[in-house]
């Protein structure tokens, strides 16, 4: 390896703001590599790389024909990784070094060339300050490749109907930057290597590399070329706008699926973008495909989003880079400024859902209460035992234990138990016997000593009430669960209620009550536990019954509005479910389809689809 | 006002919380944040109200001498003495944690042990054929219990070996099967009805029908 | 190790062995550890909730002197604690419901949507979509997706509160019971195996076997086994010569099952 | 004789307790072993990190307590010594407040004390020895759950800009080129529950499409075995998974002796219910006949 020269250069202009990272290094120099055309930049890693607050996630080098810029991207220029690089290339060098570089393979011979580095900031997660706005960066002193001056290659077209905006229900911190990409793209004479997007608070510049959020390919686009699999993937990938992983194999399907803009991937539990069966989408291929041809444009648009701290606006340019030679360049007319979204579009599916529930509830509810006749409730055999229990306690003189779950205050099921514990209070109340609640969180406790007082107010005994009988035991589960098993052995309760959220203490609470001989209910919606209820307690109540309890303790016409109204969503949950099975059932036997039968299949994936959960 | 004030808060705060998850704009998510960390120190603050709360109902025992009084002087002074070592030492304080190591860290785990033996008596108790639901769910966990355990390996040596590696594995596969769908069938279903139910609770409270916490007087 | 932490160590060897003794029955020994249980969890979590909670969540703001009359804000949170502590006296303890709705407001509220989103949308998607992804699966598996499906199809069933379960509607719901108690089998059989596993680790530990051998050679855990076991048997006889121990009353309900 | 068969119903539980201890107790006096398999779940850890290269930088996640030891500590154990032996660079990292004394252990008992005192995981190699930092570093406890794996998605660094000894990850060679989650060719969690695999998987492993293995209790099996092997491409449940972890790494282990009483206490519960169900069918044609 020669040396042809090295040169050290001071830092130069930061970008605005004074809250910026220390540009990348102090020194940062241009050698050629020896035998290869190609230019090598060193630079030191940022002061603030590896400490501190602000810290930088990658480094992009850019490059001009003299000091004075204009600055633009060229092939590989993105160091995000730079470390890697520097292990790569040989143990003999100590990975603590901090220097860093980075090879020009695209540079011409006989051309001089100025490169530019940026040091660009992570956003710091949880706080105002985002990614991009912080950024420094530091110049080298011009340096040619030596070789005769060829005529300058012709480069490809530049890229096409650029546009930056705001993306839709956005939280206001992203401007999405949108184009379709060169023409030449994807296998010609004139190769390109990909696609730089960088942006600027004026429109004169200075344009800088940004740290793109969730954007699939980043700023840094590769080439289509559909004979290598690894940029389909990309490419289909950039089409859901998920980075995800595809299986290459599954693509040609997936490709008509989505470009022919009917079906939207639905995507695994998480919203990952998944295969289908091979089969079902093969089939679905031939249908689509064949009467709908693809569209070439909407194929080859890409997104890039810019994860932005103010308001703007902010301009950006598009670069599409060559093999060889000087990036082309795109400047995006309309400058964009971040807009926060007051409606969320994937929640959107779910918003219609829920409100038709609420809807739903409220005309029930209305109806329940103008009407106000008995409505039809099945029996819950552990409530129906119940007012006998509480019976049973008062003429043994023994009170009964009440167990709220050991989750906090958070958990729906603990408020729904201090719920019935309302109910459950006030029964005793009546029977004029005692209640005691034993609670692992002390602002449960503190709920439901106001729940129990009230219920001793309603049964008009308010003077009956004892707040010490609620009591904190522990905010440790078997801690809690000692204590608990200690009232039960000592004060001997004649009726345990285990009603909430209750993990392995079950079993435990319930074996002690089975061996005082209590009369024990016990309701979760705690799957794992429900097994040890069954096995230990005289009733078991399971899962949804528990939230029905208080409702059913009381008859009240309003609460009961609201049970009917569950009930028809779960109607319409059970008409769902059987329609996507009787859809699958059809596709995976009926192949290949055609007609009625395609259509019933499309619809019933475009009901799954509908249902993919937000994130 | 002491009924309806209760109530407004709750309905304002709850159709917030409900909204807040649709809307992308920051400025909600952070005020979202706030009043949930405000309920964080709420919660936080009832520990001292908890702590009062256990003196209150342990103290006059004591002075009164109930039955069992010198276990309770164990429970006071043990909690006295571990608040006061960690808030002079620091959560890592030595003596803190050697506290928490040989006394609560045994006691934890042995009351969880406990459970081993509480499962066998459940077992043998419960686990009874008395009709087809109880008789479906206790041969499912036998299956199970004796799929986990490498019985099946040790019946699969009795054969000889290329049906030895069939059986050897097949126990595995069952015990998959039934997790992958025997399992979660109910499971789903559980799920599905609880999310039903805790929506409508929520809506209850929110609407006020349910307000055994806070009404009255 | 030092003396101190061998010490540490036959404490906590006895002190399992105390509460292992409540599966002979409840007795002093069990009482006392349950006691110092309770009480140490109490004081150990009141310390957690302070460095935790209380202090870099309220206080740490309200005297930090940067954040200037931002954190004036936080006298919110302070009036909301003081009506919690109004539930102490007599006259205003109507003011704790404000702090109560505040807290129940916010949960219930952010309840619904976290469930409808992750319970009830997500497990209906998968269960449909599974349909789906059968195309090259094996026939156990196929049987497996149609055992799902009607099994949470009539599992579901059993969940409606507001029909009479008679009729082809009664039998579907009975065989939704059916898949439950298949659900509630498997997760027993897998539990036990949790349960048993604990016992083992507690087992290992007062054997020394999961001890790092050095440290065995010093705290001999068989042996303080044995003794532990022997001081609660013969304190347990003597309690009872001595009449102490009061035997439980039994009463006359029948066993209930 | 069918008045014994009364008597059994209603006698005394503490004989069940005590045949459940005895269970335990003496396999583990007693030492023996059974044949047992390996499943495809556990392989698929196993097969994965021995085609790693020397110097893959993988992420262990320990977030359990010592509640539950026994079932994933030796797990945690046969994975690290693995690790090291591949000469892969573990990162340890934890979620639960009460886990970095258990961290502090593995590393004191695993990595500095068998290799520095006793030599005995290089036994017979040339191996250079383990450095801190370099070859293993521990970023110790973060408050913050699931919010806190969602920002380790985002930025390793920035959750977690020092060590547990405050030593900045710029002075970290370990860490070079790892900026978040992604960065890791293997992520590897020892989880016990809340938060753990199911938030990992939520937050983090679709959204980056991370490689992820988890070893869980036994009682979470039923809840995560959804999530294999799509998720997570390895699922290691419990005791017996660990057993089978310790065997694909050729070591007897606490799990394998663990397994043998397992297998044990099993067969009691079994006896157990079958006595029950004797016991009822019984006295249940007895009244009947009575009637």
């Amino acid at each position: 390896m020669r040396i042809l020269a090295l040169v050290l250069v001071s830092a130069l202009v930061g970008c605005a703001g004074e809250n910026h990272v220390a540009p990348a290094g102090a020194r940062a120099a241009v050698v050629t590599v020896d035998g290869t055309a190609r230019l090598r930049v060193t630079f030191e890693m940022s002061r603030d790389d590896g400490a501190g607050l602000k810290v930088v996630r990658e480094y992009q080098v850019l490059r001009a024909h003299d000091v004075g810029g204009p600055f633009e991207p060229f092939a590989h220029s993105k160091v995000e990784i730079v470390s890697k690089q520097v292990r790569a290339r040989g143990k003999t060098r100590s990975v603590a070094t901090r220097l860093r570089s980075v090879d020009d393979t695209s540079a011409l011979p006989g051309r001089t060339y100025v490169y530019q580095v940026w040091a660009l900031a992570e956003r710091e997660v949880g706080s105002a300050s985002q990614a991009g706005a912080f950024s420094g960066s530091v110049v080298t002193r011009p340096v040619a490749l030596p070789g005769a001056a060829g005529p300058s290659p012709e480069g490809p077209r530049g890229v096409a109907n650029a546009a930056a905006a705001a993306p839709e229900g956005d939280d206001g911190r992203h401007v999405d930057v949108s184009f379709e990409i060169s023409p030449d793209d994807g296998g010609g004479s004139r190769p390109v290597d990909g696609y730089v997007v960088l942006r600027a608070t004026k429109k004169s510049g200075p344009y800088i590399p940004f740290v793109e959020d969730g954007a699939p390919a980043g700023a840094l686009e590769e080439p289509v070329d559909p004979s290598a699999s690894e940029d389909r993937v990309r490419y289909l990938v950039g089409l859901l706008g998920s980075n995800a992983r595809i299986d290459p194999a599954d693509l040609p399907a997936k490709r008509a699926l989505v470009r022919s803009g009917q079906l939207r991937d639905p995507g695994d539990e998480e919203g990952r973008p998944e295969p289908l069966a091979a089969s079902l989408a093969g089939v679905i291929l031939d249908e689509v495909a064949g009467s709908r041809p693809p569209d070439p444009a909407a194929s080859r648009r890409r997104t890039v989003t810019d994860t932005v701290a103010r308001d703007g606006p902010f301009h950006y340019r598009i670069y599409t880079v060559p093999a060889r030679g000087d990036a082309v360049r795109v400047q995006v007319r309309r400058p964009a400024r971040p807009a926060a979204s007051w409606v969320s579009i994937d929640k959107l599916n779910m918003a219609i859902l829920l409100g038709a529930a609420f809807l739903l509830t409220l005309v029930l509810v209305q109806r329940a209460s103008r009407s106000g006749h008995q409505m039809f409730i099945r029996r819950i055999a552990g409530i129906d035992a119940l007012e006998e229990a509480v019976g049973r306690a008062t003429e043994m003189g023994r009170p009964i234990l009440y167990v709220p779950g050991i989750d906090e205050i958070q958990n729906i099921q603990t408020i729904a138990s201090l719920l019935i514990l309302g109910r459950v209070s006030e029964l005793v109340a009546r029977y004029d016997s005692q209640i005691r609640v034993p609670c692992c969180i002390p602002i449960v406790a503190t709920v439901a000593e106001e729940v129990v007082r009230q219920g001793f107010y309603n049964a008009g005994r308010p003077d009956q009430h004892r707040p010490q009988n609620i009591q904190w035991i522990s905010s440790e589960q078997f801690a809690f669960c000692a204590g608990t098993n200690g009232i039960m052995l000592r004060d001997r309760p004649a009726t345990n209620v285990f009603l909430g959220r209750f993990f392995a203490e079950s079993l435990i609470l319930a074996e002690t009550g089975y061996v005082n001989k209590a009369i024990q209910i016990g309701g979760t919606a705690e799957i794992t536990q429900l097994p040890f209820f069954i096995a230990a307690c005289d009733y078991a109540i399971i899962g949804e019954e528990l939230f029905a309890i208080s409702a059913y303790m009381t008859r009240e016409p309003k609460l009961l509005g609201s049970l009917k109204a569950a009930d028809w969503i779960k109607a319409g949950v059970l008409l769902i479910v059987t329609a996507a099975a009787l859809g699958g059932l059809l596709a995976w036997t009926a192949a290949p389809l055609s007609g009625p039968t395609a259509l019933v299949v499309e619809w019933a994936l475009r009901l799954v689809g509908f249902l993919a959960p937000g994130t | 006002m002491k009924q309806t004030l209760p109530l407004v808060i709750t309905f304002v705060l709850g159709v917030l919380f409900v909204v807040e998850f649709f809307i992308p704009a920051h400025g909600v998510h952070e005020l979202t944040a706030l009043l949930q960390e405000w309920g964080s120190v709420l919660a936080a603050f009832a520990f001292i109200l908890g702590g009062i709360n256990l003196m209150q109902a342990n103290l006059p025992r004591i002075w009164r001498r109930e039955k069992d009084w010198p276990y309770k002087v164990v429970l006071v002074a043990s909690a006295l003495v571990m608040l006061g070592v960690g808030l002079w030492e620091g959560q890592e304080g030595r003596t803190f944690l050697y506290l928490y190591d040989h006394i609560f860290a045994p006691c934890n785990a042995t009351m969880f042990a406990l459970l081993a033996f509480f499962i066998t008596s459940a077992a043998f108790r419960a686990f009874r054929a008395r009709n087809l639901e109880a008789f479906l769910m206790l041969s499912t966990a036998v299956l199970v219990m004796l799929c986990v355990v490498p019985l099946g390996e040790l019946v699969a040596l009795l054969f000889p070996e290329p049906l030895r590696t069939t059986i050897a594995s097949l126990p595995s596969d069952i015990k998959d099967w039934i997790l992958d769908y025997g399992n979660n069938a109910g499971r789903r279903a559980i799920m599905i009805g609880a999310a039903l139910g805790a929506i409508a609770t929520g809506l209850r409270v929110i609407l006020g029908l349910e307000r055994s916490h806070l009404g009255g007087e | 190790m030092p003396f101190i932490d061998v010490l540490g160590a036959w404490i906590a060897i006895f002190i399992t062995f105390c509460i292992l003794s409540y599966l002979y029955d409840d007795n002093p020994f069990y009482k006392l550890a349950e006691h110092l249980f309770v009480g140490t969890s109490v004081g150990y979590s009141l310390v957690l909730q302070w460095f935790g909670t209380v202090k870099p969540n309220l206080v740490d703001r309200l005297t930090a002197s940067e954040l200037g009359a931002a954190r004036f804000v936080y006298l919110v949170p302070c009036a909301l604690v003081l009506c919690l502590f109004m539930k102490l006296t007599n006259r205003y303890n109507w003011m704790g419901r404000l702090a109560i709705a505040f807290v129940i407001g916010i949960y219930a509220g952010q309840n619904i949507p976290a469930y409808a989103n992750s319970d009830l949308l997500t497990q209906i998607y998968v269960t449909t979509r599974e349909v789906f992804t059968s195309g090259d699966k094996p026939l156990s598996d196929i049987i497996g997706i149609v055992v799902l499906v009607v099994g949470v199809v009539a599992s579901l069933m059993y969940f409606f509160l507001s029909r009479e379960h008679k009729g082809w509607f009664g039998r579907m719901s009975k065989v939704g019971i059916w898949v439950l108690m298949i659900g509630f089998g498997a997760s027993f059989g897998y539990t036990v195996q949790g349960r048993i596993s604990l016992a083992i680790g507690v087992a290992m530990d007062v054997l020394d076997i999961s001890r790092p051998a050095a440290e065995a050679r010093q705290v001999h855990g068989p042996v303080v086994s044995a003794i532990s076991i022997a001081i609660i048997a013969v304190g347990l006889i003597w309690m009872r010569r001595r009449g102490t121990r009061t035997p439980p009353e039994r009463d006359t309900h029948p066993p209930s099952n | 004789m069918k008045l014994a068969w009364e008597k059994l119903q209603s006698f005394d539980r503490r004989w069940l307790f005590l045949a459940m201890g005895l269970a335990i107790a003496l396999p583990l006096m007693f030492e023996f072993t059974m044949p047992f398999t390996t499943s495809p779940r556990v392989r698929a850890l196993y097969d994965e990190i021995e085609t790693l290269p020397p110097g893959t930088q993988v992420l262990l996640a320990i977030d359990y307590d010592p509640a539950s030891k026994p079932e994933l500590e030796p797990f945690a154990r046969a994975v690290l010594r693995q690790l090291l032996l591949r000469r892969c660079r573990v990162v340890l990292m934890t979620l639960w407040d009460k886990a970095p004394p258990i961290v502090m252990a593995l590393i004191e008992d695993i990595i500095e004390g068998e290799h520095d005192r006793h030599r005995g995981l290089f036994e017979g190699r040339d191996d250079p020895p383990l450095r801190y930092g370099v070859d293993y570093v521990f970023f110790g406890f973060k408050e913050g759950k699931e919010i806190v794996i969602a920002g380790l998605g985002q930025s390793f660094r920035q959750i977690y800009p020092a060590d547990y000894r405050e030593r900045p990850v710029g002075q970290l060679p370990i860490m070079n080129g790892i900026n978040r989650l992604s960065d890791f060719p293997l992520i590897v969690e020892v989880s016990a529950g809340f938060p753990g695999t199911k938030e990992w998987v939520q937050q983090v492993v679709t959204r980056y499409g991370l490689r992820y293995a988890a070893a869980t209790t036994s009682v979470s099996v039923t809840e995560l075995s959804p999530y294999y092997p799509r998720q997570m491409f390895s699922l290691v449940g419990g005791m017996r998974g660990a057993a089978e972890y310790e065997k694909l790494v050729g070591q007897v282990g606490l799990a394998t002796r663990g397994l043998n009483v397992l297998t044990v206490g099993h067969v009691v519960i079994v006896l157990a219910i079958t006595m029950g169900n004797v016991i009822y069918f019984k006295t249940r044609k007895r009244k009947r006949g009575a009637r």
